[in-house]
């Protein structure tokens, strides 16, 4: 029964955006030139499935690793930043205006500096998914209770220890809400990037097909990318249950 | 709506996409507008920015705007497709295509068959490079042996400025630009229309629910456009101030380049005949970009379009 | 050995600062056992916390084993009031985390940790999360943090006020028996006045708002004390009887 | 003395910053068409002072309508899905794959639609910063200590009493990482749509003086939008600070 | 009136499942105050929480004023063994909670809660956040909390636990005297065997894993108890030693 569920549920709510979407396509009488229904999609898809999935294998390249590049220094960076305090009060503005600077700017520089190859769409994707998985991790090492806090102070942890062993666990329920917004936002860094240099990738799919008016093609690859940003969403909602048991059973 | 609603003063509120951003090509409207030429055809305009040919042709279609300007060889191929069928030109603004092959002096680019081996940048799926294979045969050029690279059109510049592509398939009104960019290095400019001569550029669009429904207001939108068109010609200077005023972002120098090298390509009466227009497609069905069966009147609304 | 040299100790605050502590002194010599009681919030947690290096007093030197307090220390051994564990560990886990910080070898600091969480009747639970656990269990774990450091000095607060008459007698006594082989130098805050007589050398009151020390009382009960039986000695009555006195007079708020 | 760090350190960062940035115009020899160097822009500035103020403040009206209409929502619909698992894992999973549609991809739809006028690019900002809020406030709301909630239980609380006087104020801290992330990406997502459609504000500038190869005007309006962003982003941090002094208080 | 009827609970869990409490019968009468004592782990806190409705019985059934318990009702009130204190509010908000959860007007619950903490000796910290109480304090401002409905019946779980011995004496006699005024049928979970004996009518012990019901000892000394006189009666000391004596049967796990 609860196995049932929990995988219907989720088809169910699927299932009726798709219908909502196919009803309005038919009773506002939308051409597929604006808004393809899904019919329309099935079939660019099943027109291009092997170009189609290979675009969408050199996406997830792409936005895995500008994530992990941007987990890991964004870990590393928000860790530095809480411990000198000093040094969070002069960088984080710093920080918060280079982010604001719109990726869309800054995807021709990179090509200028790096080429066309996958190095500027993973820097794009680092740039765009990097500041929400550092505010969360600050905000989750900062959230530190005083009893623990004190706890490790009088052990003489070190300042390594005190992360590793204390206010990085107790960060991770925290970090998680940056790394589930990140990963999303890495997905459309991937995007941004390959719409801007589309040498491959559903990127390339959108903007390409979008200039033959083949909507229905880009829609089919849009419709991947929300397949794949999903898989990847909850991929990392997995690792969260793995990782932070501890956390459902201390909340409810 | 449809036909463009009325203001209290009795004149037509209408809106109006410039082909691409603003720059020279597109100053003729702010011109119309700012010496009353709308005003005095009883024309209400709002002018907005446009974007790419196919935005442009969706924004039409779907009545957000009644009038745009848009490049008549990247729409004709969009009809060929069965796209956007309910669109119509009715005047001209460049009589033949104003895409050209532009490098750098001292590339080592002066003729099309230099480009052979080389990086070629053009916008993203852009007609430039639909046409290219039809250009390629014609100069004799190893199509294959030339690289595609597709960027946004803005980038454009600074590919070419910073060496990142060796030649630009691009308008050749953009020629001032792409020098400024580069710092002042001279530019090579190689038409399309040297081979292609029967390819037309931009002209003005409109959908035809309001070429049926209300010619007169095409008409007379047609004939201010095409005024302030004649004035920006006459006025280069003039007409880049206007423009200037109206979008500070606007370069008066680039812009004056731009009025200046459109002008042979353009006939101020907006001429769009039927013969040429055939031609052309012609040529678009003979390079494989269409499929055969497109007639004149499908494109272009003649009820509407000049009479010279 | 620990010296306290008039330390005072306010919080500042938006509504009005608390003077928490006021010129306490305080010596409790190498080994020593000294209990302190006093009425609920007159001071006693912050003055661990100041020993323990926790908080600067606003006045007044503390010095430990020598060495004037500005940090916390690793031969000084703290059990707070909340029991403080962390959720994503263990019991055993919890009580391992000082031998990890002092980057000791865990295998032997394991056995000795099963040991004493055998010892405080947690046999059953070693592999328990803290949420699985009842109040007193959790203060049990607590506490074996707290010695399994063998810390020279040892800062007990309230530790085992969530424990039933019967489990905390069994818990003085193992304490107790723990001193006397290895004597630390050990302050132990306390609200039962009786456990203080029966584990203490010397046992001081608090006085509340702001806390002073109001008396220091020497118990001469020789050790070892079996806590079932000393309490009925008529020298622990009358300590306890003389403590409670104290501590009725020293202020209701 | 901790005024003058308080004002000196950020100052200190940004001055760091321009250094750096203007040391590389001038040591790599970079044009100003590339990347100008801080005092080109502050030329450009000069230039156009009015103007970019002006569309500087229809940006900030965009951003701020966009952004407060997905913090109300976002709450909104936050509360439902956490109160009702169920709908949650029904409808989660679509807006995660929503969330993921290139904003890029969808902004000529917008216009298409929806017109000219602010409507689509306000459309834009809820879109792009709704997702954070949403996924923040549910963390947060999820988070609620076992004892916090039996109390709210064991006093009978309603549903809507739950949320308000407990579990909300409980969420507030996790909750402002998604706003601080949110209204981040609320000034990208109005930079986005007024690039695609350059009627107004700062993208528009971005853009237009882009295709007129004013490179130093660009750069003055990317420096009003950091300005903008870090400005707005403060803000909310300092809301953080007047709703929540709590949750510093027991952290450390 | 609560009925427990052969109640069993037990935890799963990963690591073997815990079985807390096992066929528990236990009545309390309308008005009665039985006072529930058992070593640490034995289900105490369990079996409030079922009866308060917040956990649900493996098997068994549990009715309090005449209804099965299903969910949480708004004649019982529960102080929980932990403060569980709202950060953002102060302490007078704290205890004022109830009443606006049963949508009360809150000017006159604010007197109540005013003459509530006092009482309790927090006359000058009603609007001081919780972090800014001691640990003592704090569990004072959940007794508050948990008295200010004058709630049908009162569940309590070792309310007194962080109070020093003469707090403690001045909360119970307190407490008594509110239930002589208006006896609210309650449970009252403890660690000290003294406190069971001088405010319940009867006295429960559980003995531990699972928790069963070991004896429930009804007290026959006469009301009111004042607790520092009847302390030393001998009918309270034979009591008390009857029961430490249950307990120390009652299983050492
Ligand atoms: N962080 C703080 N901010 C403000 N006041 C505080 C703070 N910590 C403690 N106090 C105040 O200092 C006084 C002493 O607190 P402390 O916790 O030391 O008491 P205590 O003797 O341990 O009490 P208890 O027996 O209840 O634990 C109290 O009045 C308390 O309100
Ligand atoms: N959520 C839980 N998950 C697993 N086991 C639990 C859980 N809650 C309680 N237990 C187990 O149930 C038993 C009884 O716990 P309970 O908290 O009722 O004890 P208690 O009598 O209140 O103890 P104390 O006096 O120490 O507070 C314990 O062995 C405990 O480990
Ligand atoms: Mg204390
Ligand atoms: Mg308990």
């Amino acid at each position: 029964m609860t196995r049932i569920r929990s995988a219907g549920l989720p088809l169910l709510g699927a299932v009726t955006a798709l219908a909502i979407w196919w009803a309005g396509t038919v009773v506002f009488g939308i051409r597929p030139f604006f808004l393809p229904a899904p019919p329309d999609i099935v079939a660019a898809f099943r027109r291009e499935p092997a170009y189609l999935l290979r675009e969408a294998g050199s996406t997830v390249a792409v936005t895995v690793t500008g994530f992990g590049i941007a987990v890991v220094t964004g870990l590393l960076l928000a860790m530095v930043l809480t411990a000198w305090r000093a040094l969070e009060r002069a960088t984080l503005p710093v920080l918060v205006a280079l982010n604001s600077v719109p990726k869309v700017a800054v995807a021709p520089l990179l090509v200028v500096w790096l080429g066309f190859g996958a190095q500027p769409k993973i820097v794009l994707v680092v740039l765009i998914c990097f500041f929400p998985v550092v505010v969360a991790t600050m905000a989750g090492l900062t959230s530190t209770p005083v009893e623990l806090s004190e706890l490790s102070r009088s052990l003489s942890a070190s300042v390594w220890q005190a992360y590793v062993k204390i206010r990085l666990p107790w960060a991770l329920p925290q970090m998680f809400v940056g790394l589930k917004v990140g990963i999303s936002l890495a997905v459309i860094g991937a995007v941004v990037a390959e719409i801007n240099n589309p040498t491959g990738g559903l990127g390339a799919v959108i903007v390409l097909s979008g200039t033959s008016f083949d909507t229905p093609l880009a829609f089919a690859a849009i419709a991947l990318l929300a397949l794949l940003s999903t898989a990847l969403f909850y991929l990392v909602a997995g690792l969260e249950r793995l990782l932070v048991p501890w956390a459902r059973a201390i909340s409810g | 709506g449809d036909s463009g609603d009325s203001t209290e003063n009795g004149s037509d509120k209408v809106t109006y996409l410039t082909a691409f951003g603003a720059v020279g090509r597109d100053a003729f409207a702010w011109v119309a507008q700012e010496k009353g030429y709308f005003r005095d055809a009883g024309l209400d305009v709002t002018i907005q920015l446009g974007a790419a040919t196919g935005e442009n042709i969706k924004v039409l279609s779907a009545g957000q705007a009644q009038f745009a300007n848009v490049d008549l060889t990247g729409a004709w191929i969009l009809a060929g497709k069965g796209q956007a069928p309910d669109i119509r030109a009715f005047a001209a603004v460049h009589q033949r295509t104003l895409v050209s092959i532009i490098a750098l002096e001292g590339a080592g680019i002066t003729a099309p068959k230099n480009l052979e081996g080389r990086k070629l940048g053009a916008a993203t799926g852009s007609v430039n490079q639909l046409l290219f294979p039809g250009y390629a045969k014609l100069a004799g050029i190893d199509e294959s042996r030339v690289e595609w690279v597709n960027a946004p059109p803005a980038q454009l510049p600074a590919l070419l400025a910073s060496g990142r592509v060796d030649a630009l398939s691009t308008f050749l009104i953009g020629a001032r630009g792409i020098e400024k960019a580069a710092g002042g290095r001279k530019s090579v400019v190689l038409p399309y229309s040297t081979f292609l001569p029967g390819l037309f550029g931009n002209g003005l669009m409109a959908s035809t629910a309001v070429a049926q429904d209300d010619p007169d207001l095409v008409r007379r939108f047609r004939d201010a456009a095409l005024k302030g068109l004649r004035y920006s010609l006459d006025h280069p200077e003039e007409a880049a101030q206007i423009l200037k005023k109206a979008q500070p972002t606007a370069d008066v120098a680039a812009a004056v380049g731009e009025i200046t090298l459109m002008a042979p390509a353009v006939d101020p009466s907006g001429a769009i005949d039927r013969t040429r227009v055939a031609d052309a497609l012609a040529t678009l069905e003979t390079n494989g970009l269409i499929p055969p069966g497109l007639t004149p009147e499908s494109v272009v609304d003649f009820a509407v379009a000049p009479t010279a | 050995m620990i010296v306290v040299e008039r330390v005072s100790r306010t919080f500042p605050a938006r509504s009005g600062s608390v003077a928490a502590l006021h010129e306490i002194d305080l010596t409790v010599a190498e080994g020593e056992f000294v209990a302190v009681i006093g009425r609920s919030g007159c001071g006693k947690s912050t003055l661990l916390r100041l020993i323990a290096g926790l908080l600067e007093p606003t006045s007044g030197t503390i010095t430990v084993t020598g060495r004037a307090v500005r940090a916390p220390s690793r031969e000084v051994a703290l059990m707070q009031q909340q029991p403080a564990l962390l959720p994503w560990r263990t019991a055993l886990g919890n009580v391992l985390l000082p031998v990890e910080m002092a980057r000791q070898p865990r295998a032997e600091g394991a056995v000795r940790a099963r040991e004493l969480l055998d010892a405080v009747g947690l046999a059953g639970f070693h592999h328990r999360h803290p949420y699985e656990l009842s109040g007193g269990m959790q203060q049990r774990v607590a506490l074996c943090r707290a010695l399994i450091q063998r810390p020279r000095v040892l800062l007990m607060d309230e530790p085992f006020s969530a424990l039933d008459a019967l489990t905390r007698e069994d818990m003085a006594a193992q304490l107790q028996a723990l001193h006397l082989a290895r004597p630390a130098t050990t302050v132990f805050v306390t609200h039962s006045i009786q456990e203080a007589v029966l584990l203490a050398d010397r046992v001081a009151v608090l006085s509340p708002r702001p806390g002073r020390v109001r008396e220091v009382l020497t118990i001469d009960i020789p050790r070892p004390r079996s806590l079932g039986r000393s309490a009925a000695l008529p020298a622990v009555a009358e300590c306890v009887a003389h403590l409670h006195d104290v501590l009725a007079e020293s202020g209701d708020d």
